[in-house]
């Protein structure tokens, strides 16, 4: 039942303190004034607490067990984040600058921290989440090859098929044109592919390293070599750099542009989709085209540098999701730099024994040592059985955890990416393991069954195809 | 062996024998060895790191929200203790954006209730279910407008928040979009007279704020007068202010945008916000962001999903709406819950209360000889003329305990020293005598 | 699975700073030190984050909806009353005396709201728990009487059959025989019975008012004069103050001492059993023999006295649950006068809607306007379709609700005794009536349904006989 | 209208009527109306609320917890983060005792593990559910010994706290338990020759504290050799120690009881806090509480439900062997989360550091000339020797910020100017160095 059909006309959760205010008339004219309130709800404190409590409980989290979606990291997010975070709420972005000395100097120790494990030389902490860095990234590229005299031919952006969506939409509102490279036999970029596109009408080549496949792309000092004979630059996605932390960077690698996802690899909760950080690391040549402010350390310790004369200009207001920000910050602080290794090392660990546990019954799309991820191709298990990705997903849920991200990679039919982190323990992986021969023997004794799936759910399978045909946006009476 | 990660020797042995290599490293075989560890401080218990980020916080000046008179787009409102704790649920906190729906019905229909209450507030009949912040979702406001209408130039009022502006240069700008700034009149309102002779066949879209940056309430009756049907409307909206004020659906808006940090969030050094987005359905499939349906599920329960997503950038990719995936989600909920408790009572005595208080302080400042420099009704922000040393003044508050009206000659330097004051429901009447006392000084 | 099962050697959930204290031999006699730890589990941080949020997901509360437990006062606990208790939590009871003037003052604010609410001239905040408080009073008691010289004589304390049974308990404890009260034919305390049993032998007559079947003893002004006449103290049960708030008092109706249930009336979380808080509240006379130390008012604010030479001594360590105390204080300013009694008619307004609603179909145990709770007597219901009590409980978490208080008060058969408390709605309420309803038509057409009940809880019905037979006391591995 | 009462005028009005009564007063009539409201303020919002409520919180001074040397029962530890997020969980919170188990098993599965745990810290074989605090709990330990001796003479060792024998008085007195002191001898451990000579055939048990209020270590095993074994055997035992510590089941305990404060909660000026008492199998009838046990439901899944309840007072009323009903359920929540976050080896670090800090304090004080009084092995308490104005001292540490050890010659007379001092592992050496710089001024 929604909230609404839970109001009752004069019922209400609020008070507000006595008013000792002296009441003026108003005085805005008639036609601004509104008329109709708007139906919002009506009810008291407890029925706020039981709807949202109702809700919460319907909803499936990394606090309830595994969340093995690939590509977004859904680790642990530890508890102590969240205190820190709360010890910043009540500060204006716009108090005076003597005020806030110590939000600034956070900022700049986050960046200094980012900096080194990214290799780049410079960093804005503005945006709000993975795809917003891109943009940021790709703007900081346009402005830079503008300065340079060369947008006018660098019109193109590299994009592997199997990139994030949001490169080439990124990239597209980046005002550049998406040439899509396709992947070679062994998942990687192949270079032959990329050699008859790379020209100086390339801007940017954006990959992710590990890529969605979990691969890591060998040949990238190569790639970085040809990006940058032909004067384009190389832009690392970062939603997978829990797979790299302690034994390369991305700048080491030759990435120009770094985008971080603070959400991902330094566990910030995800909160339902955002907000997220999206942090951009850049060398040295592009740090004059960041958005502003731009923290710096002085003499004397951290100040918001908005002299930027070639700045692309803003991304957002203010200085980001801060709060984001605290929680990182925390969690660096707190991993160190041997922990930052460790997170890795047991991320593709346990990556690679779910892949080795798994391709014994299902097949896994390049089966070879992975990163932090992997991906199982259930194209011929679907013509065999009738059972496809989504509904082995489904099937999952019933058995208390939550699916792989399904249908992604695009370059995988019935794709599924699997991609554990390394909070999850041993038993976790192997009960997940378990389920999953469940689902597999079902799927052969008992397709229909599958097929069928989630039961156990709150709510049985959706049709999201009328919901689309026939959309209903918002409640009405 | 870490607090966060479980792995024990033992097991790491196991698994490694398992997957038949023989040490960790051998799993990083294709990776080029370009560090050995970082140059960055090792890990540290919860004991001292609370002691790091504790000593940060003490850094700060943390004011009592009473003595708060700088809005400019952050406001401090009252937020009701359940707000809190009904938000730090680890299920919302720690889920993710709903991919399997079925076990995500909480976020659903939270988002859902979301997007009905945004569009209750701005009346109009489509929201999505979060953007980033007001600024971006502004700039999203004017790429939509050119989808709409296949033009790219913009008439936008210089009385929209100036850092709005900044944000929508940045995203317009490599879609050839040319932004023209209409001034605003001594009402302080966009100027009619200017907007009229700016029009023409080219023009996509014509944006102003309501109330707008200087607090000032604009006409949109009027300003829908003077734009042709075929020109795209586009409102900034103050979501509190939508409980007095008539909604910008019933002028006419194509698109009302804004940020709705007012709504139940804590000030957060700026952010998180969130921005809010809505339309009109015949617009829905140029909107970006992710929007949630009603539908039903095999048994004919009603439940939700994310609909539309053939705009998306997951599907769409290069040809998508906009490029956003995460999202505000998390913010929506506090949103969502700070309206469900305030109800639309509580919500018309917040923004009374925050126009009421704004027109006091406004009286016994201009007692005082700080002239109002707009003439324009506004809500609960107006624009004062200073003294020169004003700036200097301001720094001063900090010490008597007050977070004063912000200086604002910077931004629009031909005002002269002006400052922007603001009032909301927590303020007192003592704590604007006090303001005034330490303004007069 | 038991967060033992969890476990795994060597894993761990927490760090302690790094230790810069020069490290000593150890010098505690060899016999005197442990040799094998304690099997306490080994897991790491998100083990028990998510071993603690499955067990929370099993349990039903307060939050999640309605939970008519009568005698039990489930009503809503406002949020805020955590955030102000959470003010408190650390200082020492042994700071000095300077260092904890709020504290002080909160427990002197405290006490004088609660004595003008019960009506008594002075009180204890120390007691834990109702139970605590009625032990406490009967001590209080009992030391007066010793003072006058009068214990040996006063053995008795009489108790009406429909006492909760803490009251027999805490008189036996107290050292008193116990004289139980046979109820009247109205439910009430019988004048004549009482008259029996009336004479200078009693001590302390215990009553709650309204009692446990929800109804005022309409003959209370008589009761304590009665019991005054023969120098008998007269001894309030508070369990039951939430229906009266705002009309009369306890100490106005001649009780000598009165314990009070802060988790009840007064909002405070019932933390799944505990902690609560049981104030006493005397009258003058009794004044003397409180435990120590009494806040009282003092010129200059409050203070602590531990001067009272005639005191029964202290019936816990420190103060009280002081935590507690602080929610109660914050609801109390909250409610304020017209809210507290607001909230008694409240409660009986819908103790006597869910009454009426019910009593068309299930037979009401004294069917006539009750106060903030009433019982349902299901022995002819049970003869008829062989659906017990037992049963119809089980069968209501089926239908997402809390059970009543089932098979109490003892002196009806097959007992349902329902408290609505007055922050449930009239939606709630027709909610329960419907589910009701349906158990009704249930336990007609198909008994052995209900019986079996409950199907949807996270564990069906259990066997408590063989747990209580063949007791497993721990985990064993 | 109340934001916590949901009723409008109008379902007043159709309840009433359903009810067939015309107003709320005829609901009342049994009720003699005596009085017209209560003389107290009317109600207040939130906002007014809090800042009522944080006045007080601010008229108390807050300590560092490096900085406090004050334990005398309640100590401060480091409490993990995820300690009070996991606590907070409303479905923990807002719950009752579980009457309904099938609805309460994340209650009884949470207390059945914290038995467990309490029996694993004290080495015996049955713990209940929780005891109001540790003084209540050692004071229903003496009742429980009468039930099993039917003797009521108790040889109690006068180093137990001293508000835990107050209240053991208090307890006992009605049922005519008489409770004999033991004194303590110079290694602060029970004097052996006394307590040897007061054995009688009429002792139903003997009691010491292991470590005792003067943080001494008593010699469990030479006390049990003492005691004849039909003599009940009572451990109040400190927990953290017993991480250190041989448990006192080992030694032939009958009933071990304390404060559980010390695993994981907060001070909370004194409460709540919890009592632990744990026994042996063959006297379980005799003891008070709640007790959980596993069994199975009628599917044969493991479940887990409230056992033997027929000693209870809601069944067995006067002959109940408590009337404890509420507990402390909430706190044994937090010490089972505490305790399932530092393990056995974490607890043993705490315990190990509390011991060593204390041992390193004491050397540092006694070099500055604080002596010792008792000569027996402490663990992280010990009492020191000061001069007389000391009172007056520990008072003006305040200023300097620190707690530091509280007088204790007003309990123990015979001791002379003493006081009590106590480290955990919390304190540093820096902290310790100001402590005895301060105390050395």
């Amino acid at each position: 039942m929604t909230i609404f059909e839970k109001s009752v006309a004069g019922r209400k959760g609020y008070e507000l303190p006595v008013y000792d205010v002296e009441e003026l008339t108003c005085e805005i004219p008639q036609h601004l004034v509104r008329k109709e309130p708007p139906m919002l709800p009506e009810v008291s404190e407890v029925d706020v607490v039981r709807h949202y409590t109702d809700l919460a409980m319907k909803n499936y989290s990394v606090d309830r067990g595994f969340y093995p979606l690939g590509s977004c990291t859904m680790k642990y997010n530890p508890k102590i984040n969240e205190d820190m975070a709360a010890l910043f709420t009540d500060i204006h972005p716009f108090q005076p600058r003597e005020t806030i000395t110590g939000a600034v100097k956070l900022m700049g120790h986050l960046k200094e921290l980012l900096c080194e494990i990214t290799g780049t030389d410079d960093m804005t902490l503005q945006p709000a989440a993975g795809a917003h860095g891109e943009l940021t990234g790709l703007l900081v590229a346009r402005a830079y090859f503008e300065d340079k005299g060369e947008l006018e031919k660098r019109r193109k952006v590299l994009v592997p098929d199997s990139a994030h969506g949001t490169n080439p939409a990124s990239a597209a509102m980046a005002g550049f044109e998406v040439v899509e490279l396709k992947s070679g036999e062994d998942g990687c970029v192949n270079l032959d592919e990329l050699k008859t596109h790379l020209d100086e009408s390339v801007a940017v080549i954006m990959l992710t390293n590990p890529n969605t496949l979990g691969l890591f792309e060998k040949d990238i000092l190569k790639i970085a070599q040809m990006a940058h004979e032909v004067g384009a630059l190389l832009y690392y996605d970062g939603a997978n750099l829990n797979a790299i932390m302690g034994r390369t960077r991305p700048g080491d690698m030759g990435f120009d542009i770094v985008h971080l996802n603070l959400h991902k690899t330094f566990s910030t909760p995800h909160g339902m989709g955002g907000p997220g950080s999206g942090p951009i690391g850049v060398k040295k040549h592009l740090a004059p085209y960041l958005p502003v402010p731009v923290v710096r350390k002085t003499e004397s310790g951290y100040d918001l540098d908005y002299n930027l004369p070639k700045s692309i200009g803003m991304v957002r207001s203010f200085y980001g999701n801060f709060l984001v920000m605290v929680k990182a910050y925390t969690y660096i602080l707190t991993m160190g730099n041997k922990g930052l290794k460790h997170v890795s090392d047991m991320a593709v660990l346990n990556a690679n024994y779910l892949r080795k546990k798994l391709s014994k019954l299902y097949q896994v799309a390049y089966d070879r040592i992975c990163m932090h991820e992997f991906v199982i191709d259930n194209e011929e298990f679907a013509k065999k059985t009738g059972v496809k990705t989504l509904d082995i997903a489904k099937r999952i849920l019933d058995y208390g955890m939550h699916a792989p991200t399904v249908y992604f990679p695009l370059i995988v039919h019935e794709a599924m990416m699997i991609e554990p982190t390394e909070t999850e323990s041993k038993m976790t992986l192997d009960k997940f393991v378990e389920i999953m021969e469940k689902i597999y023997n079902e799927a052969h004794s008992d397709p229909e069954l599958v097929k069928k799936a989630p039961y156990t759910t709150p709510i049985r399978r959706l049709d999201d195809v009328t919901a689309t045909k026939f959309p209903v946006f918002r409640f009405k009476k | 062996m870490h607090r966060y990660i479980p792995h024990t020797e033992e097991e790491i042995k196991q698994m490694l024998q398992e997957i038949g290599v023989s040490s960790i490293d051998d799993l990083f075989v294709d990776v080029p060895k370009t560090i050995d560890g970082y140059n960055i401080p090792e890990g540290r218990d919860e004991f001292t790191v609370k002691k790091i980020v504790e000593g940060l916080a003490k850094e700060n000046v943390h004011f009592e929200p009473t003595n708060v008179f700088l809005g400019a787009g952050v406001y401090y409102h009252y937020i009701p203790s359940v707000v809190r704790h009904m938000a730090s649920n680890p299920n919302f906190v720690t889920a993710y954006t709903p991919y399997q729906a079925e076990v995500s019905q909480g976020t659903l229909q939270m988002l859902f209730e979301y997007q009905t209450m945004m569009c209750e507030l701005t009346g109009m009949e489509v929201a999505n279910s979060s953007m980033y912040d007001g600024a971006s979702a502004f700039a999203e406001s004017l790429l939509m407008a050119t989808r709409i209408t296949g033009k790219t130039k913009m008439l936008v009022a210089e009385s929209i928040n100036p850092e709005y502006r900044t944000v929508a240069k940045t995203y317009t700008k490599p879609q050839g979009i040319e932004i023209v700034e209409i001034k605003y009149d001594e009402t302080g309102r966009i100027d009619l007279n200017i907007l009229r002779s700016s029009l023409s066949e080219e023009i996509a879209a014509v944006a102003v704020a309501y109330p707008n940056f200087f607090g000032v309430i604009e006409d949109l009756k009027a300003v829908r007068e003077v734009i042709p049907q075929n020109i795209v409307f586009i409102v900034v909206a103050e979501p509190v202010s939508l409980a007095l004020l008539e909604a910008p659906g019933k002028f006419g808006a194509d698109i009302v945008v804004g940020e709705g940090q007012s709504l139940g969030v804590t000030p957060n050094f700026g952010g998180p916000g969130i921005g809010f987005f809505t339309t009109l359905e015949k617009h829905v499939r140029k909107m970006p962001g992710r929007i949630i349906g009603e539908t039903k599920d095999l048994e004919g329960k009603k439940g939700y999903v994310m609909i539309l997503q053939t705009r998306e950038q997951h599907i769409r990719r290069e040809k998508a709406t906009s490029n956003i995936c995460s999202n505000q989600a998390y913010i929506a909920l506090i949103n969502a819950i700070y309206l469900s408790t305030m109800g639309p009572q509580g919500l018309k005595e917040v923004a009374w209360r925050s126009y009421n208080n704004a027109h006091v302080l406004a009286k016994m400042l201009e007692e005082k000889g700080f002239e109002r420099i707009f003439k324009g009704e506004f809500f609960n922000e107006f624009v004062i003329r200073v003294p020169d040393n004003y700036r200097e003044k301001w720094h001063n508050m900090v010490k008597e305990g007050i977070l004063g009206p912000i200086p604002v000659d910077r931004v629009y330097k031909t005002l002269g020293p002006s400052a922007l004051a603001c009032a909301t429901e927590v303020n007192t009447k003592e704590s604007m005598k006090k303001l005034v006392e330490v303004m007069s000084k």
